[in-house]
């Protein structure tokens, strides 16, 4: 076992696919967005100088691309930026790649990967700090990957560009530089398994991308007072692995669900609702969503700190849980 | 006397244009018989751009087309049946029923998704010509679309990429609003745009550009010829704007059959275009015009039209029956295909 | 009380809001789309001719022109056209109409319109038959409203016009048809106001747009049984009226909620969510939502049917959710 | 020599291009000091298309700008100690901290929201020209946005509209790719289109359109106030293409006081441009360039440099002690403003 970083592991799975499947190519300039990581991709250029696209700034139009190539049979990665980019490909998401293999009756497939850096990443303003896969969520047809560590972001991208169908792979910009365990030969994961990032008998919560890790750190400080959390991360929204977080639910009784997207239509609202639909005799309490307020996201720091769920707020909203039903 | 193609090549034409031209005719009727729902768009008055710049595509090429589709489907040979089946929502269709008039496709004859939204055909086919340049194989894309997708923003970002990156794309743009009356009166929606010249538009960022007439095939196969053999050669993407002054029964909101059943006798001499349609029967029918020519090749010539005209006739009926007869969809199948099966299991 | 139909009363609103308003212009062609209603709007045209405009296929362009002309002091009311379509201006609305007043402090507003027609619609298939309204709901600064009779369409336009936020609104093409009792007197209607469209003791039922019909005639079906349905219709989902959701399941215990979205972070499954959170205690048994499953829209009738709540699956889930519990 | 505007104006540029480019280096020192986070974008070298052009604005007029804005809000007359302080994250700040760097506005003189989504500029700038037309009270609108807004479709949606309906928009592109190495390079992200001439792209829908020199400050005064007076009698809207060097600091991906401190002596004969910024100093750098022309004035002028040097340097001196000193807002303001406050009660 040793450490690498999110963004790291997102570079060696990108250039192990592109090893193995010369299908795979990369569409956008900045994978890794303007920070210190950035640099972590010259190899893939270097190595695939005919695979690596610095393409213009026209989300709509990269993400078309990606989705007919993928259509005659190529493997795009296209990355899309800063999340609240996506907003301009939006249709080329939901309208296009997310029904074409549907309204073919099976006959076209769609394998393209769209990656973006999603989430409040410090002084992003209300333009660079969107996580829009919740709503994706609400357009069947794409795959959606949130990983939290490096060892499922090496995973989980190997399976996306291994998938016959589209895909929405989420980094949270927060994430990129995180360090976590990965053993020596990463391998690919597959999607619709929840993975359960810690064990506890008295409050499950779920989770996923940035989330995890300040869930696991509200967990310790919790633990400390005798409270034990069992954290669930799905690390893909479709599938999702409902069994596994009605199962926790079974054995605690009680639900936190964090999630850095605004309140209203969020993922905690889908995780809460599919447990109040067919986990209900389980509860014991109301369930809790720690999220974002329904705000636009401000850039001044307090302002910022104040609307984003963090390790105190979600050890806070734990505690209630517990108090209450 | 035609130049260009031979006129083997010219009767291969007209049998697919013909063959379009009664798939659209059934069409309207079984609209009007109530036998399916929703808007849906006609090809009537464009078989001579589809289908001459189809038949310059090889079998490796891809394609894609957009809610005006019926005609480009059948012009690279997909199955009359299995297209009205798709119309009626059938279980044999096209699509398996799902898709409808407006998402007619055939992928194993090379079509990427037809989209239905405006601009979605040029952006998706520009990553045909992105697939095509990856696998060095010669082969290129062709994006068939109405003037109106050139409103779109998309359309333009795909046009940048397609020259940026030396694509293989051959844009077809068939520009039908000559004589529409546009949303404004109450009719279909015609172009609002504020260039007088279209080409201006793919020029602007440096794409090799030309406009033919659209209701002559054998110069929209010239242009389509040379366009893809640039593109071939890697010196695409090319544009091409094929005029073709809109058809009166796709003037109004709702098709209708304006010019009624199509008469070759009116190529051939049996009967005389008059009233309000004249000059339609006598310049614009693009069918009519490539019958008239061929025509021009003496009395034998004359009744192989008309046995051409019958043997279409008579297939364009069978894919009617077939299409008619053909069962629904069983409704639980509606749960299928929104994953690659083997992924979802 | 006379009828009227739901497009007529649309008309209405825009033709006195023009008439009280000179700011009022709209930016659409086919504001009742292609159906018959369609030349309803003619008089609009007629009285205004300086104030309504034939836009290019543009939607992005459209919206940021609206959203600009509100800035600059205007009350642009923009059609988007089928819903699906608002996809293609989805940066314009989150990332520019909804940030706009947060993000300058409270000193620009953006008090435009959107309009769109949404819903399965009958052969619509997946490109022509969306309800992007839930997606955003995650998009906080929109105001979100969605009518389900003519006299809620008539006074919630109005109050859309007059209203200082920026505002979508939806209409379900299959509703624009629909006749309902007007009051000789149309008014405005404010937004964050529940209507109960029907009063019930058994099990509360949430609703908007189409579905509130729908599940009228449902709650008929299952009256003859003895069963009570309470109807509640939000009309706005922001602001949403929470309280009068809550009151109703205190009194009922059970909560079934409708909406024609996918299932996953659907209507349904935010106000479930809610409910799950703040309602808890009042819950005798756990909520069901009845949704479209997670699929695009299939064109052929069986299949579109298959996949769209209708009055049998409504009342056959209020039903078991009598059962359960 | 200079033609155009007298003397008078080219103090009052001058003051206002030194305002900025003072205010522009302490931007850098904040960023360098730690008192702010994330990505900037400073206006150096552009100072002379900014100032001269929005000069020529009335009261009246709307104006958008992007993530490039700080020139802009300065050259219409924003306090530079609200402007610090926004960019500081402070409640005293020009949007109360909310914005930051990407997203300064001043309502109060006319900016229309300040989208850092490149294209949001241009085509929120139409519905400020449509705002303007349907007054009727021969206002005009600007957008002032970077050559990059071209590769996004809205932008072209956005021409289109303002074409089709003769908005009066001033469409000022500052093209400042010249020079710079872009994304592919591992700097700042330079154009990527496919067209060699960004004036074709409004020429194709009959957009008038001229090329500029945007250092020159009397040269873009002239072409603003000529597509501004087209705009007002209804002959608009006018496309303007300013050429501007890309400033040396302005190229990496992280900006950085590559040219140092800006040392008007070099303008009034005081210091030598040497070192490898020379031609920038001598030719390009806007600043100097007109303090040279007006220090061409003999003696007097020179003296009126350096005062209004001091001066400007005074004032932007307090205007950072002034953001420094402010406070930073209340954690739970973050919940007002997401509505209109009355609305939402
Ligand atoms: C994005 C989008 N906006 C609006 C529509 C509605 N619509 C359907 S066809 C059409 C006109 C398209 O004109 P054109 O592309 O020239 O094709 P034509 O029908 O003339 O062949 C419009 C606006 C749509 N399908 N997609
Ligand atoms: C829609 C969108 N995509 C990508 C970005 C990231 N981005 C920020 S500035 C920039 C370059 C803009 O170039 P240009 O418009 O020429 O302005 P300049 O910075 O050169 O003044 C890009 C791509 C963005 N802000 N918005
Ligand atoms: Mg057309
Ligand atoms: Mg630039």
């Amino acid at each position: 076992m040793s450490k690498q970083s999110y963004a790291a592991a997102l570079v060696d799975a990108l250039h192990d696919a592109m090893r193995s499947d010369p299908r795979v190519s990369i569409i956008g300039g900045y994978v890794l967005g303007l920070g210190p990581q950035r640099t972590l991709t010259d190899r893939l250029k270097q190595d695939f100088p005919d695979r690596v696209f610095d393409p213009p700034t026209s989300e709509a139009g990269n993400a078309a691309v990606g989705v007919g190539a993928s259509m005659a049979g190529m493997r795009p990665f296209v990355d899309l930026g800063t999340a609240s980019f996506s907003y301009l490909a939006w249709s080329q998401l939901t309208n296009e790649a997310a029904v074409a293999h549907y309204m073919t009756n099976g006959r076209l497939t769609a394998p393209v990967t769209f990656h973006m850096l999603h989430g409040v990443r410090g002084g992003g303003a209300a333009q660079h700090s969107q996580s829009p896969h919740a709503m994706l969520w609400n357009a069947p047809g794409l795959e959606i990957v949130a990983p939290s560590t490096a060892a499922d972001a090496y995973g989980l991208i190997r399976t996306a560009l291994a998938s016959p169908n589209p895909t929405m792979l989420v980094s949270h910009a927060k994430l990129l530089g995180i360090e976590t365990e990965v053993s020596e030969k990463k391998s690919a994961i597959p999607f619709g398994v929840a993975d359960i990032k810690r064990r506890g008998r008295d409050v499950t919560v779920v989770a996923t991308s940035l989330m995890v890790p300040y869930c696991l750190t509200a967990a310790e400080a919790l633990a400390k007072d005798g409270i034990e959390v069992e954290l669930v991360d799905p690390r893909t929204l479709v599938p999702l692995d409902e069994k596994t977080i009605i199962e926790s639910v079974s054995r605690t009784g009680r639900l936190v669900v964090v999630d850095e997207c605004p309140l209203r239509g969020g993922i905690a609202s889908e995780i809460a609702a599919t447990v109040a639909e067919r986990g209900f005799k389980h509860l014991k309490a109301p369930i809790v969503r720690v999220t974002r307020p329904d705000t636009p996201v401000p850039f001044s720091l307090p302002l910022e700190n104040f609307v984003t769920p963090d390790p105190e707020k979600i050890a806070a909203a734990v505690r209630g849980a517990l108090k209450a039903g | 006397m035609p130049k260009g193609p031979g006129e083997k090549r010219q009767w291969q034409f007209l049998e697919r244009m013909l063959l379009i031209r009664r798939f659209e005719e059934t069409v309207v009727k079984m609209a009007t018989d109530g036998h399916f729902r929703g808007h849906y768009h006609l090809y009537i008055g464009q078989e001579g751009t589809g289908v001459p710049a189809i038949a310059a595509l090889k079998r490796k090429d891809f394609l894609a087309t957009t809610h005006r589709n019926h005609g480009h489907i059948l012009a690279r040979g997909a199955d009359p049946g299995a297209g009205l089946a798709e119309i009626l929502g059938r279980a044999t269709g096209l699509n398996g029923g799902r898709g409808g008039t407006i998402h007619l496709c055939e992928p194993k004859l090379g079509f990427l998704s037809t989209s239905g939204v405006v601009g979605g055909c040029i952006s998706l086919a520009v990553g045909g010509g992105y697939a095509c340049a990856q696998r060095r194989d010669g082969s290129v894309t062709m994006a068939l679309f109405g003037d109106g997708a050139l409103e779109e923003g998309v359309s333009y970002e795909a046009l940048n990429i397609a020259a940026l990156w030396h694509l293989p794309v051959i844009f077809m743009c068939e520009n039908n609003s000559a004589g529409a009356m546009g949303m404004a009166k109450g009719g279909y929606p015609s172009l609002v745009h504020a260039s007088k010249n279209l080409l201006l538009i793919p020029k602007s960022m440096g794409i090799k550009s030309v406009r033919v007439d659209g209701v002559d095939a054998a110069a929209v196969h010239a242009a389509t010829t040379r366009a893809i053999s640039l593109c071939r050669s890697g010196r695409g993407p090319v544009f091409i704007e094929a005029m073709t002054p809109r058809w009166a029964g796709s003037d109004p909101l709702w098709p209708e059959l304006a010019t009624g059943i199509t008469d070759l006798r009116m190529a051939t001499g049996g009967a005389v275009p008059t009233g309000k349609h004249q000059a339609w029967f006598e310049h614009y029918d693009p069918v009519l015009r490539l019958a008239r020519e061929l025509a021009n090749g003496g009395e034998e010539s004359v009744h192989r039209l008309s046995a051409l005209d019958e043997a279409t006739r008579k297939r364009i009926a069978d894919a009617a029956d077939f299409a008619l007869a053909s069962p629904l969809p069983a409704p639980e199948t509606a749960l299928n295909h929104v994953f690659v099966q083997e992924a979802s299991a």
